[in-house]
């Protein structure tokens, strides 16, 4: 076991899965002679060169397409999007073709690319550039989402993601590329399905992905510590295809649920969760599953704005009381 | 090109205006659903294109308009057909249709039905054919109007930039849907817009088989031998509307008659008779022979060719 | 009232509009010369001119984004996207230009642009012509989404959404342009929130919006008339912001909640409008709500496969009766 | 341009040059927070087409890096540094930030940071000036490497054909980011990819006001004329990082240096100097001047300034 922060555990895997096979490229707006934006393509131009390690023009679009289309053709392409507020301009082909391509050619064609991108509010970053947009991949047949809440997972992850048949969306955190964890020194590949029970419990699940399961561990330890309460995290690092059982099986132990997610309300993780446990387990409730999210606004600029419009672990804390009607 | 060959170019050609009729015909007779976009008058810009290049070999992608590329390619007619049917035996498995016909085997990487998306999937094949070595080619053929789209300007940047070995056709037939070019595009001739990408590019006129095929090896050439991307525009005219609902009632009558004047069968048929290799009977003989496969075995094939099963409805989502 | 096809009234609410404020265009492509693939501006170019009515390159994002730049100084654009499908190109003005400029000026500066754009699956127009995204729209702030299920709704979604300061996206559908049904002689302005009861029962909540709504209604008659079970069917015209008291006081009424979308089930209306149920009226509720949804595959080309991935009037029927013990 | 108004012209590109210089600490100082972009090295550009132009008249629209060209559309220096701290009397509330500063007032019509995304907004702007009438003009400034993004194609093509009174002005600083044109761009000289559109254009050096003014004086009665849009190109160089978290280790030495001795508010100090219409001692009184209004003014009316009320979150989400 070494510790790794997020963005040396991504660079890690790009660099293994680079070397292992001639195939995988790496591309993307400023990944190659910069290093990446927050770090995770450092070294690499220099060790595979620019045939391999693409510095893109601002062509969102295209330059996604490009990768598409080099998938077609036995290319592993790992696509950075800067932010994820650039992938609106990407979604044609990202939509269009990549999620597409398998099914309407009968199955003679895949795209099997994996488009990294960070998609989260960071620090001020201000409308434009504070965007989630997991809700919108997860929701499309045809790709796989993923999203890591640990250095560990981010490694795992995108080595399956370069393996996997299919085109994967990663959902990564700007806020959490400095964090660190052990990643085993050995080869690992995380699964792109399922979920993790990242604390076990008996009274509530809290169920997270991403950034939102550190809130989730952090609350938990609150509610353990000053309340008494024993919260179950799960954490969902697969959104698409979610996992129906793990979620059931969880909601069949504590028999209550929330969900916490850093995107607004509507039409979100949090409300897919929900459904799922209404079709999977409703009868087994002891009360109704509630959403943790953002406010329903496009991300301000002002601190103490932005702090007001993402939830945060005393959020978290606040709303398991009152479902467990202890506030 | 051996004036014996050039025969087999022309029935070739007459193929695609058979085949394409009689998917009007059975469009019109609702055995086939959905869009679709015929081929009638821009025969020689494909036929002229590949016999340039190697068809099977060379990697070959386009919009939806698509039937006939695919054919250029080697995918077998019948395929097709079924596929339009909507059958379990067409090319996609009918999950494609007429929009979206596929033949990875051949090399023909597919229809699209976004304008513009097969640009940047163009120059990925281009790029992958780059990093793994080989001779072949990718020709993307796309119209006029898909042109205006930003993806064809962020493409070529890249194309340019990365010296990648891709060849665009430009089918210019003068409209996108109802739309005159005139009234879409600033710039008439699309051959002069690659000078903001730095791009090789050239234009002829797309209804001569032989002035498009001579220019197409030059394209082909320049390509293969790796000296970058390269522009081909070809002004050609569709002979029908847009696709099956449309009226056509934006164009004017005297263009199409001049249009039609210039009918790419006819002017290879005229210079063939010219030369005297065919005859007027030959030809006679030669559609015939067309028309009786398709009738007794193209259509035949689809039409008894068996549904897909809706069980199997969630195959092919993810691998 | 005067019975018209759902394009003509569309094309009334157009016509009517820019005639009463010269600020009001109508632009896209083929809106002009050909009057919109779907008849829907027959018309307008003869009598508005080509300042006023735009054929537009095919150029989504930029068209899309002119016609934002032009509100910003009072000019009133409705823009047609021809299929939603087309829409994945213009995300980055809608989402980023579109949807925030508000809030991040401010409230210095609005972009009360009209999209309106068909989606839905139609008659075998395959997958890359067949998609809905008004999932995509609905998650997001600073946009109102509406959708109408009939002419009368159509007309007058369009006169308000062109009179209002917010951007509007109005999600129409293929399928029903040739719809016929009453819409008013006489100026009528629909509300742009809120929900319909269109059909009054005791036993259970459909909750339909668009192309489902039609068929809630004809599930309901022969719910009626074969089962003796009286459903109430809620039109969910207005999809953001959803109207929660509207869902609650069904559900509160019937006990029993279906929910019925023509697009696939995840993060869709349905798990949001569970969502909402399960925050409203959890103890209210006699059964799990059930949404019925299409299945999450690219939408097929094939008549037979297509009819198997979207839902009907059957599925809703039999689904209810599911949901009430009675199948 | 008189002689003296130069003087005027010199001191505001000073003070150009010390807000951002002030930004600057204020980040270091974790006042600022954010992306912050900043634009010294650039200043005549926007000077020199504001001067050419009527500023608070004509709409202005940018990129990011927009604190200056708000300022030289009149916007109050205290509300855009306000806004930097994030406060409520901000001109955005705070809810804009550096990337977003909107002046809406002073025609100044926002800064995005999308890149590519104000080309179309710009073009839709011109389009409703044209509905309404009026002389306004509409100044889009945006970078180089937008260019590559496919709204410059898009948009330039729509404003060709409906002869958009729009000015698109390309502040080309040789990079995006970390990345050089040589490496992003197929056409080095952004004015000539106009061609693929038929769009007027015109390139200039873009350090020496007097030459910006001189272009941008033709450019700007082009587009008044309503001739059709225009895009000028300047050649400069930013002497920062392209935003504070930014090593500028991707740039030569040398070439930084050659560029740093072409600083714009030299090249104009030393014509007006040679002129003798400005002493060292004026110059130097000026540049006192400025930075105690910026250190009295300026920064202690940010300071002091209330921040926004969290309870008030959600307004202007719609109206
Ligand atoms: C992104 C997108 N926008 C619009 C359409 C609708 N559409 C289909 S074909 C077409 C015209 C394309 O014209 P052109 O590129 O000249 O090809 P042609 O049909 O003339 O061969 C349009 C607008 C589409 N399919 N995709
Ligand atoms: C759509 C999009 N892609 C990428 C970025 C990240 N980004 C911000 S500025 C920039 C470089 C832009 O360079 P240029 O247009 O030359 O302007 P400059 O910063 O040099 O003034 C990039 C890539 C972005 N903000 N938006
Ligand atoms: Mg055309
Ligand atoms: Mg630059």
């Amino acid at each position: 076991m070494a510790e790794l922060t997020y963005w040396q555990a991504i660079q890690r895997a790009h660099d293994e899965e680079m070397e292992r096979d001639p195939m995988v490229i790496t591309m993307g707006i400023d990944v190659g002679v910069l290093g990446g934006t927050y770090k995770a393509t450092t070294g690499l131009y220099n060790k595979y060169g620019p045939l391999r390690v693409i510095d893109t023009p601002i062509s969102e679009n295209s330059y996604t397409g490009l990768g598409i289309g080099a998938s077609f053709l036995g290319i592993k392409p790992i696509i950075e999007i800067m932010s994820v507020n650039f992938a609106w301009l990407a979604m044609d082909q990202i939509m269009n073709s990549a999620a597409k391509v398998r099914y309407m050619s009968g199955g003679q064609l895949t795209a099997p690319v994996v488009i990294r991108t960070p998609g989260g509010t960071a620090h001020q970053l201000g409308a434009q550039h504070s965007a989630r947009m997991e809700k919108v991949f997860m929701g499309t047949p045809g790709l796989r989402v993923v999203t890591p809440s640990s250095p560990k997972q981010a490694y795992g992850l995108i080595k399956s993601a370069v393996r996997s048949p299919d085109p994967v969306f990663i959902n990564e955190h700007e806020l959490m590329y400095n964090i660190k964890g052990d990643v085993p020194d050995g080869e690992y590949l995380h699964p792109l399905e399922g979920s993790e029970i990242s604390r076990a419990g008996t009274d509530i699940t809290l169920f997270g992905y991403n950034i939102s399961v550190l809130w989730c561990l952090n609350a938990a330890d609150i509610l353990a510590r000053q309340h008494g309460i024993n919260a179950e995290v799960v954490d969902l690092y697969a959104l698409a295809p979610l996992d129906r059982a793990g979620i059931r099986k969880s909601v069949s132990k504590t028999h209550r649920a929330l969900i916490v997610e850093e995107d607004e309300g509507p039409v979100g993780v949090g409300s897919e969760v929900i459904s799922i446990i209404n079709e999977e387990c409703f009868y087994e409730l002891d009360a109704a599953p509630v959403r943790v999210h953002a406010r329903h606004v496009p991300i301000p600029f002002s601190y103490i704005l932005e702090k007001a419009a993402i939830p945060n672990t005393d959020d978290v804390v606040e709303a398991t009381l009152k479902l467990l009607g202890k506030s | 090109m051996e004036l014996a060959e050039k025969k087999r170019v022309l029935r070739d050609m007459l193929f695609a205006r058979r085949f394409e009729e009689r998917c009007y015909q059975d469009y019109v007779q609702r055995k086939i659903g959905g869009f679709l976009h015929l081929y009638p008058g821009q025969e020689a810009c494909a036929q002229g294109v590949m016999e340039a290049a190697r068809p099977g070999f060379d990697y070959v992608i386009t919009g939806y308009r698509d039937h006939v590329h695919a054919i250029r390619c080697g995918t077998d007619p019948k395929h097709i057909m079924a596929e339009l049917y909507g059958k379990e035996t067409g090319c996609c498995k009918g999950r494609g249709g007429s929009m979206h016909i596929f033949d990875v085997e051949h090399h023909f990487m597919g229809g699209y039905a976004l304008v513009g998306g097969p640009f940047p999937l163009a120059a990925g094949m281009a790029k992958a054919i780059q990093l793994k070595g080989g001779s072949e080619i990718v020709i993307c053929f796309l119209g006029d109007a898909a042109n205006n789209q930003g993806s064809f300007h962020e493409t070529m940047n890249m194309c340019s930039l990365w010296k990648l070995p891709v060849l665009f056709v430009c089918e210019n037939n003068l409209y996108g849907i109802g739309t005159s070019i005139y009234r879409s595009t600033a710039v008439i001739d699309q051959y002069k817009r690659l000078s903001s990408s730095n791009i090789e590019s050239d234009v002829c006129d797309g209804q001569d088989f032989d002035i498009v095929y001579e220019h197409a090896k030059k394209a082909v050439e320049y390509v293969r031998s790796r000296k970058g991307p390269y522009f081909l525009e070809l002004k050609t005219y569709r002979f029908r509307g847009h696709s099956m609902s449309d009226s056509n009632a934006y164009r004017d009558k005297t263009e199409e008659e001049s249009w039609k004047k210039r009918d790419p069968l006819n002017i290879l048929y005229e210079k063939l008779v010219h030369e005297k290799v065919l005859t007027a009977k030959e030809y006679a003989a030669m559609d015939q022979e067309i028309m009786s496969y398709i009738d007794n075995e193209v259509v035949p094939f689809a039409n008894e060719s068996p549904e897909p099963n809706p069980e199997e409805l969630e195959q092919y989502v993810l691998a």
